[in-house]
């Protein structure tokens, strides 16, 4: 069971709950998960089937590069947050 | 590593527009003449016209003064080398004789011997500036002829100079720097169970490689003691190497940027102005420039040995050869360092022989320092045996190509050397003259009272290894960069961007070949003795397959699977498990950044299992008995290619080796003067073949795969100048019944030995 | 697996950097210093209106002057759709970045590119340009966030509709984006508040001032092949997105990254590369292409003005109790301002409960903003850093000391959500307190009042991919090839990595900076990402290069390679007799114990590092004249571990010097017309040598647990503080509270005037 | 093609001659035309200094000189100032001391600005330095280290 921090402004879609909980082995099945509760969170994370430019996915405190196939431990905190570059 | 002779292969031995070419038919291809930088300056070298003098003096002040000249060096400005022996591939060069022979020290040893050099703010100042130097010499008898050198009495260039090699230690000054003996079974034994023997005298002249793009550099010297070289090179590793040692500077500290090549043969292997450029630039604190002219690109580069060769073959009445014996002295130059070694081991390479003998003797005489020159040593030792091959061949009333069908090396000979051969193709391009349109059609008559031949000659050369690096980087759009530090001579380029294309599955357009620079790439040694496909080539195809095994982990990450699980073929992933996913390279590029990052190969290595090439030509000629004019009607090579990788290109090899060949037979000799100064130091006297002298040239592509590489290939540049000046002798012989015994086989020489005949 | 207690050799020297030598004598090669045979210059024409549609475009008698050889509108790009397409780890839009490499049906803002001329001479190309007709019809435009947000605002991108709105809508609007970063409750939160603090504050859009403008060298070859040449932060961005907008592959382009003459974010973006790209297509000789300084800042990408309120309330005890931040950014005239990263910068030093933070980003009739050091972090920073000082204030606490109450640490959780790992933030503090200058007292200055200002500010960092190569010489030493165009100093930080590792001097390692065709994709370089992601591929190749040569050396020596161990550059064998060689005569055996070592890596590493600042700074203001001096500047930062001590402190010597004139005199100024006025140095005044003290840094290094070496991002953060730091210095020594950047002059006498 | 002007001049002490249109900058000239890149362009209009060459001992912006303007001038440029291949003018040694530049495109100008500052006053104060270098715009360092290089060359430059 991986802690699921959801975005201000997809709150909407969870019924204004900030966290719940979601189960996968990948961020890919989790995303799957938190789909299936709520139902329109893929389409606001994924796109192309790769998880979208403009989000970033923060596992344990660090930003992953593994994208989808990137392996969730058990009992994670997770975050979506803007993909940032910088100057 | 086994190659797979059956394997379907879709880019080799197809035959894409090379990639450099658009920049060559723009002229936007940059040459080492090419270059310029801001505040170059543009040396000249003064030069010896002596061919063997002790430097007394030389005064350079006046020079100095002429307005515009910023420095000027002579011997005296280069650190003391110690003689050790510098590994250039797997050549061993004495740095300090390679020293000596760049800028002249106590003695000048040929004319043409740089003796000092002058940086100024243009070219023509400089060459004024060199006129203002003086020097005062004190003239030495000189030698110029190998048996004249060997003589006890002869004048010695180097007092300390010791006969070494497989010879009996001696104290005794000479000019024989190294003897060679190959010897198996008992000569003797053997001439006795001759049926036929041919025995005689051959000398061959000292010939260039006459690529028309002269010598090059441009150099810099920073202030915190690094450098760079630009310059048309070989090897850009090699002339650091040398640089470094010669200059006693540290090799990492230059970096060298190897521009277009304007052909090397051979002859852009070592330095000449590379050395001087740098320390010039280091006086001066400004880049300086040097380009040769013609004139000194002959005198003083280094050309290809003239030889003294004798050769007796015997053998019984089946055609066996049942003794060979060899004796040759090859010109070393002022230097030693001739290719004698190499003659040996090849002279009666393409026979099987039990019992021989070959001795080989390297001396030094008062003509430029010589170098390698295509197939080094080989083409004037086969101009030899292959013409008292043909003498026996004829005594027997055999057909030329059906005795050497009778005494062809093939896998498991042993060689002259000792070693046996592997899979080789002797015999297959025996075979494939044999059953050639050319071959199997008659020699038609001349119309106005010519006379009219057809000789054939084979040919053997060892091919060379050595280290290589590449880099093979993955493109977002799933195409790919080869990285190699190969300077590419002779579409190198093209043939490396087919073996990675072949191997990653994409076109060979979607390929992009570099040639680094030497602080890009790791280190590669020169491009020579026909290695850069199969050596460097092999490099690309190992650095190609870490890619692929890269590929298939990520893309192992991306479907959760094992790499094991996963297989690359033709430019796709799929996965053997996991519903059977699969993706192009170009889709698996595009995901690479959240997949584990992107992926570059690599790949450095010393290939073994080298292999070596074997070719057999014939050519139809037709002589004017009254000039002694001597013209190619037909000329037709076949050769064992192992696999070609751009047959377009091998060709182009092989037709290119035979022109050469046939200018070395004809026409190209070095020729000096009682006084021993070169006499024709341009391309008006130095002929070589123009479109006028030679046919459409036929080739014959024999594949025997090399089993020692992936691929099958087999080095093809070099062996295709080996038999011509044999097969046109023997052409001769066949038109006028003279057996011409000297290279080159001018109209005057033709003329006087038919002369002699009636 | 930071090596936190390793002992470098190599690693925090300052030995002299390898590109030292050629920057010093003047023969490094810039991009305008290309010159090519038949080279063909560029000039481009540009809209004089900051809105207007083109009615039509009439090049004929530019074309027609001697010596043009080609003349290009947007009716010469493709036609591509509009969408958002990954680009590395960034996200683009083809057709907004056609659309703002030449206009297509309208212009957008002053300077927007509208054609472009290739000739035999800069000067007639120049002519020619001024010969091209183009017929615009005006139309209303829009240059304020908060007017640019209003219903009844111009529209400039019909078919834009806010993403990550709440609910889909098919309004019209200005407003490309909305985020919203919200955690516990506000209500609650400044109910048990003892003190409120609330201000809007406005900042101007400012510019990068790289020295260097942009240039471009492109050669189009008749297969299809093409190359660039040109000062870039990322060669391979570069290409990609020339490929983009072109619609070719971008592997038919190679990129040569030219010496760089400064970047900091605003030479990602192309601008004149497919412009030359397409002259040199059409003229079938090379095209260079160099931008005037007013070119730069009239389109070129600024960094975005911004309107910003910020609440805070905090307790008795000093604790912040509640933040409320509402912030509108200038996206410039297409989208993309980087509100996301000031919203998720804006509180980050801090521990907090209850926060809401909102964030917009508007279009605006100006040019498409680009990264600057630190992109959205500066602004936001002035906004909370100002309001923190007045919490402070009113408290009696000092301001070190609230921050230490208030500041974020290990385990503390970002605004974004996420929580921070080993992070050096109170240690800055710290540092700041027991300084020398924060321990001594203010100076006096005659006829102007003195104050002391400190302010603190937080830069993510970032990772991305980088690819290296590590080859061994025959002499032992080596040779490091990277993708990532040097700005700072990262040729010297990527050899001393290599050096580290292969027990060599820094000298002994040559670093080269590769074309796109001669290395691995490597992302570009920003976001302080060069020493640590490209560092950690170099550090990679290096080990790669050394298990290598542990593997010759056991060939030689018949050995086990596990059983052959390498330190500092000596090869020793542990079993059956202690055989050793140093990495120099291994070299020399190479040739004949199985070839040439080359090491490579391409790698994305994750482990990034934030960076925090904390800044103190003491000013004089003139009352009178409202002019402000800089007396004495101490900037403390977490710098990881600093590869090369004399590049770190550069870094924060120059973003310091950035920062003040982003918060002293720089500013986009434009007339009614929408018009930028100030489009030279003369008038956008960078501070000089004159306007600066000389700058005391304070390195503290607290190694980043996620590499190596524990190597941070340093580039950035330094660039944060310096605004809100010398607004409190002003605020100590006259009393006002200034919410507006630039604090120019006029502005500071004006609110002085007013206090009294 | 714009009637072309023959123009002689001293380009660190040497003779040049060369051809340029009336309306080619100095700046134009030194680059395109001689092919000495060390002075760079910033602005073209005087506010940088990057660009800057010392025109008969004084300081100028070669942006805002016209090439036939140098007849019979001498004009010195960053390209000149070291003497010879191995050792550096000691303001360049101390700039790679000191990291005194960032990405260098700055750099030529500085170096030459600060030369002419030490021909005139060889012992400057920190302000004499900054007053003397207030033309040259740096983006990278925030002239801290430059000016710590040009006080310690001339320091060097004075044996001390």
């Amino acid at each position: 069971m991986a802690t699921v921090f959801i975005p201000a402004l997809l709150r909407k879609l969870t019924g204004g709950k900030d966290r719940t909980s979601a189960t996968g082995a990948t961020l890919r099945e989790l995303i799957n998960d938190l789909d299936r509760q709520f139902p329109g969170f893929r389409d606001r994370v994924v796109e192309h089937g790769d998880l979208a430019g403009s989000v970033a996915v923060s596992i344990n405190g660090e930003v992953i590069t593994g994208g989808l196939a990137e392996p969730v431990p058990t009992d994670s905190e997770i975050h979506f947050v803007p993909a940032i570059a910088g100057g | 590593m086994e190659a797979q002779p059956e394997h379907k292969f879709k880019v080799i031995g197809t035959r894409p527009i090379r990639h450099d070419g658009v920049d060559k038919v723009t002229g936007r291809a940059r040459y080492g003449a090419d270059i310029s930088l801001p505040g170059m300056l543009h040396a000249k070298v003064l030069r010896s016209p002596h061919a063997h003098a002790r430097i007394k003096a030389i005064d350079a002040s006046v020079a100095r003064a002429l307005s515009g000249v910023k420095a000027v060096i002579t011997g005296a400005d280069f650190p003391d080398v110690p003689p050790e022996m510098v590994q250039i591939g797997e050549n061993f060069v004495n740095a300090r004789n390679l020293s000596m022979n760049i800028m002249a020290r106590d003695k000048v040893l040929y004319d043409g011997h740089a003796v000092a050099a002058v940086a100024a703010t243009s070219p023509h100042i400089a060459e004024e500036a060199v006129k203002l130097i003086k020097v005062e010499y004190e003239v030495l008898p000189h030698v110029q002829n190998v048996l004249a050198a060997m003589k006890d009495d002869a004048s010695v260039l180097h007092p300390d100079l010791r006969t070494g090699g497989t010879a009996e230690k001696s104290d005794k000054q000479t000019n024989v720097a190294n003897q060679v003996r190959f010897a198996r079974g008992d000569l003797e034994a053997g001439f006795a169970a001759a049926e036929v023997i041919a025995e005689r005298e051959f000398n061959t002249a000292m010939v260039h490689q006459g690529y028309i793009e002269p010598h090059n550099a441009v150099a810099q010297y920073n202030q915190d003691g690094r450098s760079t070289i630009w310059v048309s090179t070989q090897g850009s590793f090699a002339i650091r190497e040398l640089c470094g040692h010669i200059l006693q500077m540290n090799r990492g500290d230059i970096k060298v940027v190897p521009a277009e090549i304007g052909g090397g043969f051979g002859g852009k292997t070592t330095v000449y102005l590379e050395p001087l450029a740098l320390l010039l630039s280091k006086k001066t604190g400004r880049p300086v420039k040097m380009v040769m002219t013609r004139n000194e690109v002959l005198r003083a580069t280094g050309p290809t040995s003239g030889s003294h060769i004798r050769v007796k073959v015997g053998a019984n009445k089946e055609g066996k050869i049942t003794a060979a014996q060899v004796w040759m002295a090859y010109e070393a130059g002022a230097y030693p360092g001739s290719p004698i070694a190499v003659g040996c081991m090849t002279v009666l390479a393409p026979y099987d022989i039990d019992n021989l003998q070959i001795d080989g003797f390297d001396v030094v005489l008062n003509k430029p320092k010589t170098a390698a020159y295509r197939a080094p040593g080989a083409t004037n030792a086969a101009f030899a045996t292959e013409t008292v091959v043909d003498e026996i061949v004829e005594k027997l009333g055999i057909d030329p190509l059906e005795f050497r069908r009778i005494n062809g090396a093939k896998e498991g000979t042993a060689q002259p050397a000792g070693p046996q051969f592997r899979r080789i193709g002797n015999l297959e391009t025996v075979e494939a003259i044999k059953n050639s349109p050319h071959y199997q059609s008659p020699l038609q008559k001349s119309h106005d009272g010519k006379l009219r031949g057809r000789g054939v000659a084979s040919g053997f050369w060892i091919n060379a290894g050595f280290q290589s690096s590449a880099i093979v980087s993955i493109n977002t759009d799933g195409t790919a960069n080869v990285v190699t530090g190969s300077p590419d001579i002779g579409g190198t380029r093209a043939s490396c961007a087919m073996i990675a294309a072949e191997v990653l599955g994409l076109k060979a357009e979607e390929v992009h070949p570099v040639v680094a620079d030497t602080e890009s790439i790791g280190h590669t040694d020169t491009t020579g003795g026909s290695r850069v496909t199969f050596a460097t080539g092999y490099a690309v195809y190992e650095a190609a397959q870490d890619a692929v095994n890269q590929l298939k982990q990520r893309a192992a990450t991306l479907w959760k699977a094992k790499p094991d699980d996963v297989v690359y073929q033709d430019g796709v992933v799929s996965c053997t498990t996991n519903g059977h996913e699969s993706m192009t390279l170009r889709e698996l590029a595009g995901r690479l950044p959240r997949a584990g990052g992107p992926v570059t190969g690599r790949a450095s290595m010393t290939p073994r299992g080298v292999g070596p090439a074997f070719t057999t030509h014939v050519v139809d000629v037709e002589v004017d008995a009254e000039t002694g004019k001597v013209d190619i009607l037909r000329y037709t090579a076949a050769q064992d290619v192992g696999k070609a990788v751009h047959p377009s290109y091998v060709e182009g090899q092989i037709q290119g080796g035979v022109s050469q060949g046939v200018g070395w037979a004809l026409n190209e000799e070095y020729y000096y003067d009682e006084n021993g100064l070169m006499r024709n130091t341009g391309f008006l006297d130095y002929r070589m073949p123009t479109t006028l002298d030679l046919p459409m040239i036929e080739t014959i592509l024999v594949e025997v795969a090399n089993p020692g590489h992936p691929i099958g290939i087999r080095g093809v540049g070099e062996v295709p100048i080996v038999p011509p000046p044999a097969a046109i002798a023997n052409a001769i012989y066949r038109a006028v019944g003279v057996r011409m015994t000297e290279l080159p086989m001018s109209p005057p020489k033709v003329c006087k030995a038919i002369a002699e005949k009636r | 697996m930071a090596t936190q207690e390793a002992k470098f050799k190599v690693i925090g020297t300052r030995p002299i950097r390898h590109d030292g030598v050629d920057k010093v004598t003047g023969r490094a090669r810039y991009g305008a210093d290309i010159n090519l045979p038949g080279l063909l210059h560029g000039k481009v024409l540009r809209s004089p209106h900051a809105h207007a549609r083109i009615k039509s475009i009439d090049v004929s008698a530019a074309a027609a002057l001697p010596g043009v050889k080609a003349v290009i509108t947007s009716a010469d790009f493709p036609k591509l759709k509009s969408g958002v397409v990954p680009l590395g780890e960034l996200a683009m839009n083809p057709l907004y970045m056609s659309m703002n490499l030449l206009a297509h049906d309208k212009v957008l803002y002053d300077g927007h590119a509208v054609a472009a001329v290739a000739a035999t001479s800069p000067h007639i190309a120049e002519e020619a340009v001024k010969l091209i007709k183009v017929e615009y019809e005006v139309l209303p435009h829009v240059q304020d966030v908060r007017s640019a947000m209003k219903e009844d605002a111009p529209i400039l991108l019909p078919d834009v509709r806010t993403s990550g709105a709440p609910e889909k809508s098919d309004k019209q609007t200005n407003i490309a984006s909305q985020v919203r970063f919200a955690r516990g409750d506000l209500d609650v939160g400044f109910k048990a508040a003892d003190i409120v603090v609330e201000r809007e504050f406005n900042t101007a859009m400012v510019h990068q001032g790289y020295i260097e403008p942009h240039n471009a060298v492109a050669q189009y070859n008749a297969d299809g092949q093409a190359t660039i040449w040109t000062s870039t932060q990322g060669a391979f961005t570069a290409r990609d997105q020339c490929g983009l907008v072109l619609g070719i592959p971008a592997s038919s382009i190679k990129v040569v990254p030219a010496e760089i003459g400064g970047g900091f974010g605003g030479k990602i973006p192309i601008y004149l590369e497919p412009l030359a790209l397409l002259l040199s297509k059409k003229s079938g000789k090379p095209v260079k292409l160099v931008m005037s300084r007013g070119e730069v800042l009239r389109a070129t990408g600024p960094t975005p003005g911004s309107h910003i309120r910020v609440k805070m309330g905090a307790n008795k005890a000093g604790k912040i109790t509640a933040a409320q931040v509402w912030m509108a950014y200038e996206a410039g005239a297409f989208p993309g301002s980087p509100v996301g990263a000031g919203c998720m910068t804006i509180l980050a030093p801090y521990d907090l409960e209850n926060l809401q933070i909102d964030g917009f980003d508007v279009l605006v009739n100006k040019p498409k903003t680009a990264a600057y050091r630190a992109p959205g972090a500066t602004n936001a920073a002035m906004g909370a850093e100002t309001v923190i000082d007045e919490l402070a204030e009113k408290l009696g606490i000092d301001p070190l000391e609230f921050r230490r109450i208030n500041g974020a640490k290990e385990g503390t959780a970002q605004p974004a959500g996420p929580k921070y790992l080993r992070i050096g933030y109170l240690e800055t503090v710290e540092a700041a307190k027991n300084s020398a200058h924060y321990k001594s007292p203010l100076p006096k200055v005659s006829g102007k009042l003195v104050g002391r200002g400190v302010a603190s500010g937080f830069w993510f960092n970032a990772g991305f991919q980088s690819s290296a190569t590590v080859n061994i010489n025959t002499d032992g030493t080596a040779n490091v090839v990277t993708g990532s165009p040097d700005i700072g100093g990262s040729r010297a930080s990527c050899a001393m990595i290599a050096a580290e590792v292969l027990g060599l001097k820094a000298e002994e390692v040559h670093p080269v900076v590769a074309d796109t065709e001669s290395i691995g994709h490597t992302d570009m370089t920003g976001g302080s990402r060069v020493t640590f992601a490209t560092g950690y591929a170099v550090y990679e190749a290096a080990q790669d290069a050394v298990n290598q040569l542990k593997q010759r050396a056991a060939t030689l020596w018949k050995a086990k390679p596990e059983e052959v161990v390498f330190q500092d550059g000596v090869v020793s064998r542990t079993t059956n007799g202690q055989e050793s060689m140093s990495l120099k005569e291994l070299a020399g055996k190479l040739p004949r114990a199985g070839g040439p070592v080359g090491g490579r890596a391409s790698v994305n590493p994750r482990g990034v590092g934030p960076a925090f600042a904390t800044h103190v700074v003491d000013v004089a203001v003139d009352p009178e004249t409202g002019k402000v001096d800089i007396l004495r500047y101490t900037a403390t930062q977490d710098v990881g571990k600093a590869v090369h001590p004399s590049y770190v402190e550069g870094q924060m010597q120059g973003a310091v010097a950035q920062g003040v004139g982003w918060a002293l005199n720089e500013e986009y100024f434009y007339d009614e017309k929408g018009t930028l006025r100030n489009a030279g140095f003369l008038d956008y005044r960078v501070p000089t040598c004159l306007d600066l003290p000389m700058i005391e840094t304070i390195l503290i290094e607290v190694p980043n647990p996620g590499h190596p070496i524990g190597i941070r991002g340093v580039g950035e953060v330094p660039i944060v503080p310096p605004p809100a730091a010398i607004a409190n210095a002003i605020y100590r020594a006259v009393g006002v509270r200034m919410t507006e950047l630039p604090m120019s002059p006029p502005k500071v006498a004006k609110a002085v005037l007013e206090k009294k | 093609m714009a009637n072309k002007v023959l123009v002689e001049t001293t380009l660190n002490g040497e003779t040049v001659e060369f051809l340029c249109e009336p309306r080619q900058s100095l700046l134009e000239v030194l680059r395109d035309v001689l092919g000495f890149t060390g002075a760079k362009e910033g602005c073209l209009t005087g506010d940088c200094g990057a660009c800057s060459v010392i025109m008969d001992g004084r300081v100028a912006c070669a942006c805002l000189v016209l090439g036939p303007e140098v007849q019979g001038k001498k004009i010195e440029t960053v390209e000149g100032m070291a003497k010879d291949g191995e050792n550096l003018h000691p303001l360049q040694q101390k700039f790679l001391e000191h990291a005194a530049l960032q990405c260098g495109i700055c750099t030529p100008g500085f170096l030459v600005a600060a030369k002419a500052l030490l021909d005139r006053n060889p012992k400057p104060t920190e302000h004499e330095v900054r007053f003397a270098l207030a033309g040259n715009l740096c983006r990278c360092t925030g002239y801290d280290k430059i000016v710590h290089a040009v006080m310690d060359a001339a320091a060097v430059m004075q044996g001390r």
